[in-house]
């Protein structure tokens, strides 16, 4: 899959380039898409800056940020690059290499989410409120977090208490198989 | 036919590699060839001498030299020949060195190679004919098309050397940008004043025909030749009646419907005007398309004010033709507004900025009317919104420019300069102001320059900031200005009482039409191409046409003049003689092959294929054919490659030669 | 000649303003490539016929090469786009005349690019040896002057031949 | 009678859960104007982000199902009133038709192959397609009390050139659509700001700050209700305030209304039948108009 010559290390920018077509030497800098970012506040490293670790060869120091984990995937950044470099695609990249490289993730709150949302998914072929956040729960031990609104929902009839089951879940796990990561 | 050939060892440069001896020898037995003989260096004294003895003791026909590139010597080869008594395109170079010795190591296979090269310029020599320099005239006038200040400087150099200059500047005025600025980098010298007096010695200049609110619809003909077309549109005033005493522009009552342009449109003008107060000439304008007359017949103060009986509602455009042997492009540029939607542009547009949603958010043109004392607030800085003096305010580079998202991929090179000279000049109105620059890179390279950005920084206090700003919103009267430091790696947001945006010079919106109504080449970005980036910047690669100022590439006031100058040097250049001569390579139609299909004359990028009637001896047409005009071929074959019938045929590269040179492969 | 010695007889035909002198350029840069492609100059890559090429396969060429300026580099402002319109539909013909992929090479050589000359020759001289003697347009076309013999064009070709044998 | 529009209807996971309202409301809007929907059969997650910030694979497959499904289906279009559900949808097809090995991908996971081009629309492109002109001539109440900020959010406009239907700094579709109904719109900064919606769960703490400074400055704006084109914005901006009024004693409810509920209501359907009363914030028009008239 790669086109790069034999006496080339295939490094992380490569295969960010190969994962989602964002090429890393686009970006000059500009710090336009940090300005934006309507999470910026939160994060350790500015969103342009996780692109200068990974143009620079400073992998470990990008995958370990809790900047691509806060990412809101709003893609305000894509949107207005001036190099038309889509970062929002990038951090999903630099995410997907996080896992794959099994780094400790600062913010785990946020991985245990996403692992709990594609567990439902992978179970009932849709996403299952109640036991989404009974998962996430139970795993992050934040127990009473969301009580001033989910009791109020589940009365409302907006989550819930049984799994909304598609007919077709096979075909749904085969998915999850077939792209999985070795 | 007799045939010579000479290969040239070019010292050791040919003859290392190749065995140049053994390539004589071997030519010595291609058919047609008298004499074979190999020297030292062909190009030297002896060497010619020895070419020309050759061509009159064997009584030569053609030669065909093996040397050098002959982008090198050809000419001198040709030079020897002619003195020797043949034609100089009886002459062909077999390039050993460049093609051959110096890209091959191995000698018997650089010296095989080397005899078969001269075979086919032997092949191709035999069918050469004989072709004589085409000379044309030379119209010693020059046509300038833009009044800016390049085509300002240009028209006066060509006309102070004594040569006649029509200059055609499309708005009632001449000046250009300059005349809008209010001071200018890197001296802070006061614009008008300097360029005023420019503006008046081409009104007053002998030698200077000066048609404005014309621009050029028609070029024919071709360097040192060309009939041009131009309009000259209604003012609806008689030029020669007014005097230029502006009552009728006083007294016209109607003053808000149409925006000055000439003040970027913070300010309006009355249906008749004159664009600025030192316009040239000082003839005013009626505008059609909101002078009442022109709605309802009515009105009509102007024509009782003037005591000149100067207006004339019914003028309509009239088109004149001149006839000039060079012409001089000095279109300029257009800057880059914000206040365009994807829609409706060529470009997206900055949404996060507002396209120009926002009053005070205004971009560097705007910002030189505001600082010029002769601008719409007479040089106090005030804010469009509510005249307020702001305290704060804001400028962004880069906008349009290194923005291949938005805008355009280019550096537009004057920006940066011109916001350090802005933010310098706000800081000397307004002391207690605060300025802040948003810059990704800052681009100074020029005399005292970078020193003039220092100044800004060191000594008037302005605040550089290295990142883009992200978005502008508005809050209570003032801008929300969301911007990223990317050196101290924090997101910046500053509430400003104003914006300036560094917009970038873009190409003028009708450029690439002038360019084709020329016959010119433009980049994609719609700048005038030149024919060689470094060597002839000032040349187009059409013969007789030059380029000035920043119709070729974003240019500040001392590169528009200099370039002006050269073009105007080049195209005295030309005038140095009364006729010209060209290399005859170009294209010819045997009339009784051509079918008159003109697929030739539609892919010519030179417009140089004409029609022709072929009559009868009694003036029955009988057929129409193609006919090639040789001022205009400009000889790249691209018709002869077309032609289904094969009729058309390029001097000095028909298909006869090339077939000759495969053959002998 | 014997078989293993057989080397691709190779023509360019390149525009005089950019691939030639990018020629020019890796001479005097003294870059090397190897011996078997032979340049005909032209005016402009928007003056080579077609015919040519078909007369370079007739005449024993095993491979073609085209090179002129970049797109926006034309010397004459528009010649090489009409080239380029004129190839697309050549290729097609080439194929529907049996002549395989890769023995007709385009390319972009600009006056300064002195190195891509001598990459684009490298290219096209592996890629026709690794594809063998063109063989199909000279069979036909000995055969037909064998039958036709033509008169100008092939005088000197059967001196050439006696010049072998000697 | 007219033939009846048949249009291909993608819910997406919220719409059978948190975003009820939403389902019953376009429901209705889409039947009063004269259209039905063909719902996809046996439709999946379509990933959203959860599967998109971790697999990139993952994440084309499973939206790419749902198109699949709708394909073989037969339906020629299909709305996904999820702004989220409506990005991955466009933006699997966009990357498929741009790179071709990524198609190929796909097609091997999913072991079909994509023979249409499946037109995914938004809320706002379905009303379009129904016609702008069945609103007016169905429109039984001028709600001429409202000020409406309209919200699009980050992902109904984003990547302009992928979704191709409105401007995505300055958007103006859904003030026009609802102008429609007699509302009046207000001009205001954050129609497209984020409002954190992938982090609704496990960082509320951003959500809650950053979908705050949306609604105040839609109040700023003069604005009496929100409208929004997505259960996730919705989730977050209505469902969030109760936590904002804990945290800021000062802070006055704003009610946030789904665009179909708005339509609704000009249709002349009442609050409860389109689900406003499932709303943390409560919102009844007839109030609002009282206390506005008195004001
Ligand atoms: C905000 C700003 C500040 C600047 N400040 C400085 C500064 O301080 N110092 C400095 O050195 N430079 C400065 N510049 C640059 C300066 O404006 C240009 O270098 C200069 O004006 C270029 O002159 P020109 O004659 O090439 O083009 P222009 O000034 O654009 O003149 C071109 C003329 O051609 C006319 N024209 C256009 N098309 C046609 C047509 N088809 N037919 C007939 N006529 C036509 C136009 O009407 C115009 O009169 C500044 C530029 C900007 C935008
Ligand atoms: C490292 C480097 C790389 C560059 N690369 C590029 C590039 O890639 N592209 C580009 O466009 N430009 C490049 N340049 C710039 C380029 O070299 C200059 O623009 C150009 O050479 C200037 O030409 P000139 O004729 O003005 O001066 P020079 O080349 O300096 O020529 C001046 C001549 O005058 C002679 N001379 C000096 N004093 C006297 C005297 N008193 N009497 C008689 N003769 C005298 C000198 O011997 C010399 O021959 C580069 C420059 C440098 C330093
Ligand atoms: S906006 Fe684009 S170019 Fe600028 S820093 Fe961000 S990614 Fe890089
Ligand atoms: S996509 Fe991520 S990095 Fe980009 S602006 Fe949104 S939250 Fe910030
Ligand atoms: S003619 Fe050319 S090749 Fe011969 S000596 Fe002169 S420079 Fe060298
Ligand atoms: S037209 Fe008449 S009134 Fe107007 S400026 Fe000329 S002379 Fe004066
Ligand atoms: S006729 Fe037209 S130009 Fe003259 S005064 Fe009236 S409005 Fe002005
Ligand atoms: S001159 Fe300066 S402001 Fe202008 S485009 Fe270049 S770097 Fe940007
Ligand atoms: S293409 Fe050939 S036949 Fe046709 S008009 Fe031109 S010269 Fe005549
Ligand atoms: S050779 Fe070129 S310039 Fe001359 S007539 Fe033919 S196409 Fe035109």
């Amino acid at each position: 899959m790669s086109s790069h010559t034999h006496n080339h290390v295939h490094t992380i920018a490569d295969d960010i380039k190969d994962k989602t077509f964002q090429d890393v030497s686009l970006c000059y800098q500009c710090g336009k898409c940090s300005a934006g970012c309507p999470v910026r506040y939160y994060m350790d490293v500015a969103p342009n800056k996780v692109v200068r670790l990974i143009q620079l060869g400073f992998y470990e120091e990008a995958l370990k940020s809790t900047t691509p984990w806060l990412c809101a995937g709003c893609m305000t950044c894509s949107s207005r690059c001036p190099q038309e470099f889509d970062l929002a695609k990038f951090m999903d990249a630099v995410r997907e290499t996080a896992i794959e490289k099994g780094v400790k993730v600062k913010d785990k709150d946020i991985i245990t989410f996403h692992k709990a949302f594609l567990n439902q998914i992978k179970s009932f072929g849709r996403a299952y409120e109640v036991g989404l956040v009974a998962e996430y729960k139970l795993k992050t031990m934040h127990l009473f977090d969301d009580v001033d609104s989910s009791p109020g929902m589940l009365l409302k009839g907006k989550l819930k208490v049984l799994p909304h089951n598609i007919k077709d879940k096979e075909s749904v796990k085969k998915i999850f198989k077939k792209t999985a990561k070795k | 036919m007799k045939i010579g050939v000479f290969i040239c060892h070019c010292g050791e440069n040919i003859g290392r590699t190749v065995d140049c001896p053994r390539v004589a020898k071997a030519c010595e037995w291609l058919p047609g060839v008298e004499v074979s003989i190999d020297y030292k260096y062909m190009c030297s004294d002896p060497g010619q001498n020895m070419i020309k003895k050759e061509i009159i003791d064997k009584k030569l026909d053609a030669i065909v030299v093996g040397s050098c590139s002959p982008h090198m010597h050809e000419k001198t080869f040709r030079k020897a020949a002619v003195a020797a008594g043949i034609n100089p395109f009886l002459v062909e170079i077999t390039n050993l060195r460049e093609h051959c010795s110096w890209v091959h190591d191995d000698i018997e296979a650089a010296t095989e190679k080397a005899i078969e090269m001269v075979r086919m310029s032997v092949e191709k020599v035999k069918r050469d004919q004989p072709l004589t320099t085409i000379e044309v005239p030379v119209t010693k006038r020059t046509l300038v098309i833009g009044g800016g200040i390049a085509g300002i400087q240009a028209a006066l150099d060509v006309a102070n050397a004594g040569y006649e200059v029509v200059l055609v500047e499309k708005e009632p005025s001449i000046g250009g940008h300059m005349s809008q600025l209010s001071e200018t980098f890197p001296t802070l010298d006061c614009s008008q004043c300097i360029l005023t007096p420019r503006m008046v010695e081409v009104y007053q200049h002998p030698k200077i025909k000066l048609m404005t609110f014309s621009e050029v619809e028609k070029v024919d003909g071709f360097i040192g030749n060309f009939t041009v077309t131009i309009r000259n549109k209604a003012r609806h005033i008689d030029e020669d009646k007014c005097t230029g005493c502006g009552l009728c522009i006083t007294k016209c009552p109607i003053r808000k419907k149409a925006y000055n342009s000439f003040e970027e449109n913070l300010a309006h003008r009355p249906a008749v005007y004159v664009p600025f107060p030192q316009a040239v000439p000082n003839i005013p304008v009626i505008d059609e398309t909101v002078c009442t007359h022109y709605k309802n017949g009515k009105c009509g103060i102007c024509v009782t004010v003037c005591g000149r009986e100067a207006i004339n509602f019914d003028q309509q455009d009239k088109l004149v033709t001149e006839e000039v042997g060079a012409i001089i492009m000095a279109t300029g540029y257009k800057l880059y507004n914000i206040d365009k939607k994807p829609d409706d542009s060529i470009y997206k547009g900055y949404g996060e900025y507002g396209y120009g949603k926002y009053k005070d958010v205004v971009d560097g043109l705007q910002f030189e009317r505001i600082a010029s004392a002769s601008g719409p607030t007479e040089g106090e800085f005030k804010r469009p919104s509510d005249g307020k003096e702001p305290k704060k305010i804001v400028f962004i580079q880069c906008v349009g420019s290194r923005d291949e998202s938005k805008g355009f991929s280019y550096c537009s090179k004057i920006c940066c300069m011109y916001t350090a000279k802005h933010a310098m000049l706000y800081k000397h109105k307004v002391h207690d102001g605060e300025a802040y620059v948003f810059y990704m890179d800052i681009r100074s390279g020029g005399k005292m320059y970078d020193e003039f950005v220092r100044r800004a920084i060191e000594e008037d206090g302005v605040k550089y900031i290295r990142g883009r700003v992200s978005k502008i919103t508005e809050e209570d009267g003032k801008y929300i200005v969301k911007g990223e430091d990317t050196l101290a790696g924090m997101p910046i947001t500053i509430e400003a009482d104003m914006v300036v945006l560094a917009t970038a010079m873009i190409a003028q919106p009708d450029a690439s039409t002038l360019a084709q109504t020329v016959g010119i080449p433009y980049d994609k970005h719609g700048f005038f191409n030149e024919a060689h980036p470094k060597l002839r910047p000032i040349e187009s690669t059409t013969g007789g046409v030059f380029l000035a100022g920043a119709c070729q590439s974003p240019k500040d006031i001392p590169e528009s003049v200099a370039m002006a100058s050269a073009a105007a040097a080049k195209a005295m250049v030309l005038f140095g003689s009364d006729k010209l001569e060209r290399e005859p390579v170009v294209a010819k139609v045997s009339a009784d092959l051509c079918a008159g299909c003109f697929l030739c004359k539609k892919v010519c990028p030179y417009g140089a294929v004409e029609v022709r009637e072929v009559k009868t001896r009694d003036g029955v047409v009988i057929k129409e054919i193609a006919y090639v005009n040789e001022g205009l071929c400009q000889g790249c074959g691209t018709c002869t490659a077309s032609c289904p019938s094969k009729s058309v045929e390029l001097a000095g590269f028909n298909n006869e030669e090339i077939f000759a040179q495969i053959a002998a492969l | 000649m014997s078989e293993e010695k057989w080397e691709p007889k190779i023509v360019a035909f390149v525009c005089n303003w950019c691939t030639y002198t990018g020629a020019d350029l890796a001479g005097t840069s003294r870059l090397k490539y190897p011996t078997n492609v032979k340049l005909i100059r032209v005016m402009c890559s928007g003056g080579i016929d077609p015919v040519f090429i078909l007369k370079a396969f007739e005449r024993g060429a095993d491979g073609i090469l085209v090179s002129g300026c970049h797109p926006n580099d034309c010397h004459y402002n528009a010649g090489n786009f009409h080239a380029r319109r004129r190839w697309e539909f050549f290729d097609e013909l080439l194929k529907f005349l049996g002549i395989e992929e890769g023995r007709l090479q385009f390319s972009w050589v600009s006056a300064s690019e002195g190195k891509k000359f001598v990459d684009v020759v490298t290219k096209v001289t592996n890629d026709v040896k690794a594809m063998g003697q063109f063989k199909a347009y000279k069979d036909l076309n000995d055969e037909f002057t064998a039958k036709f013999p033509e008169p100008v064009l092939n005088e000197k070709e059967i001196i050439m031949s006696e010049e072998d044998a000697k | 009678m007219e033939a009846i529009l048949k249009v291909g209807y993608f819910p997406g996971c919220s719409q059978t859960g948190t975003a009820r309202e939403y389902d019953i409301s376009l429901r209705k809007v889409v039947e009063n104007l004269g259209a039905s929907f063909d719902e996809v059969k046996d439709w999946s997650c379509c990933g959203a982000t959860s599967a998109h910030v971790t697999n990139h694979k993952l994440a084309s497959a499973l939206a790419m199902r749902n198109v699949m499904l709708a394909e073989q289906q037969g339906l020629d279009d299909m709305v996904a009133p999820c702004a989220a559900c409506y990005n991955r949808l466009v933006s699997s097809q966009y990357e498929m038709k741009k790179h071709p090995e990524v198609k190929q991908e796909v097609e091997s996971v999913l072991e079909t192959k994509f023979q249409k081009d499946i037109k995914v629309m938004n809320l706002i492109e379905l009303f379009m397609k129904i016609g702008l002109e069945k609103i007016t001539e169905n429109r039984k109440e001028e709600l001429k009390s409202l000020n409406v900020a309209c919200y699009y959010g980050c992902l109904l406009v984003r990547p302009a050139e992928i979704t191709k239907f409105d401007d995505a700094e300055q958007p103006t579709s859904m003030e026009k659509l609802v102008e429609l109904t007699g509302a009046k719109t207000v001009d205001w900064n954050s129609k497209v700001e984020c409002c954190g919606a992938a982090h609704s769960i496990a960082r509320r703490d951003i959500v809650v700050e950053l979908s705050k400074k949306i609604i105040d400055d839609a109040k700023r704006h003069g604005a009496n209700v929100m409208v929004v084109a997505c259960p996730m914005c919705h989730t977050n901006l209505d469902m969030r305030q109760t936590i904002m009024k804990r945290v800021f004693p000062e802070y006055k409810e704003f009610p946030v209304l789904y665009l179909t509920e708005l339509l609704g209501l000009a249709l002349g359907m009442d609050e409860k039948e389109l689900g406003i009363d499932l709303h943390t914030v409560k919102f009844n028009y007839n109030e609002l108009a009282a206390e506005k008239a008195t004001v």
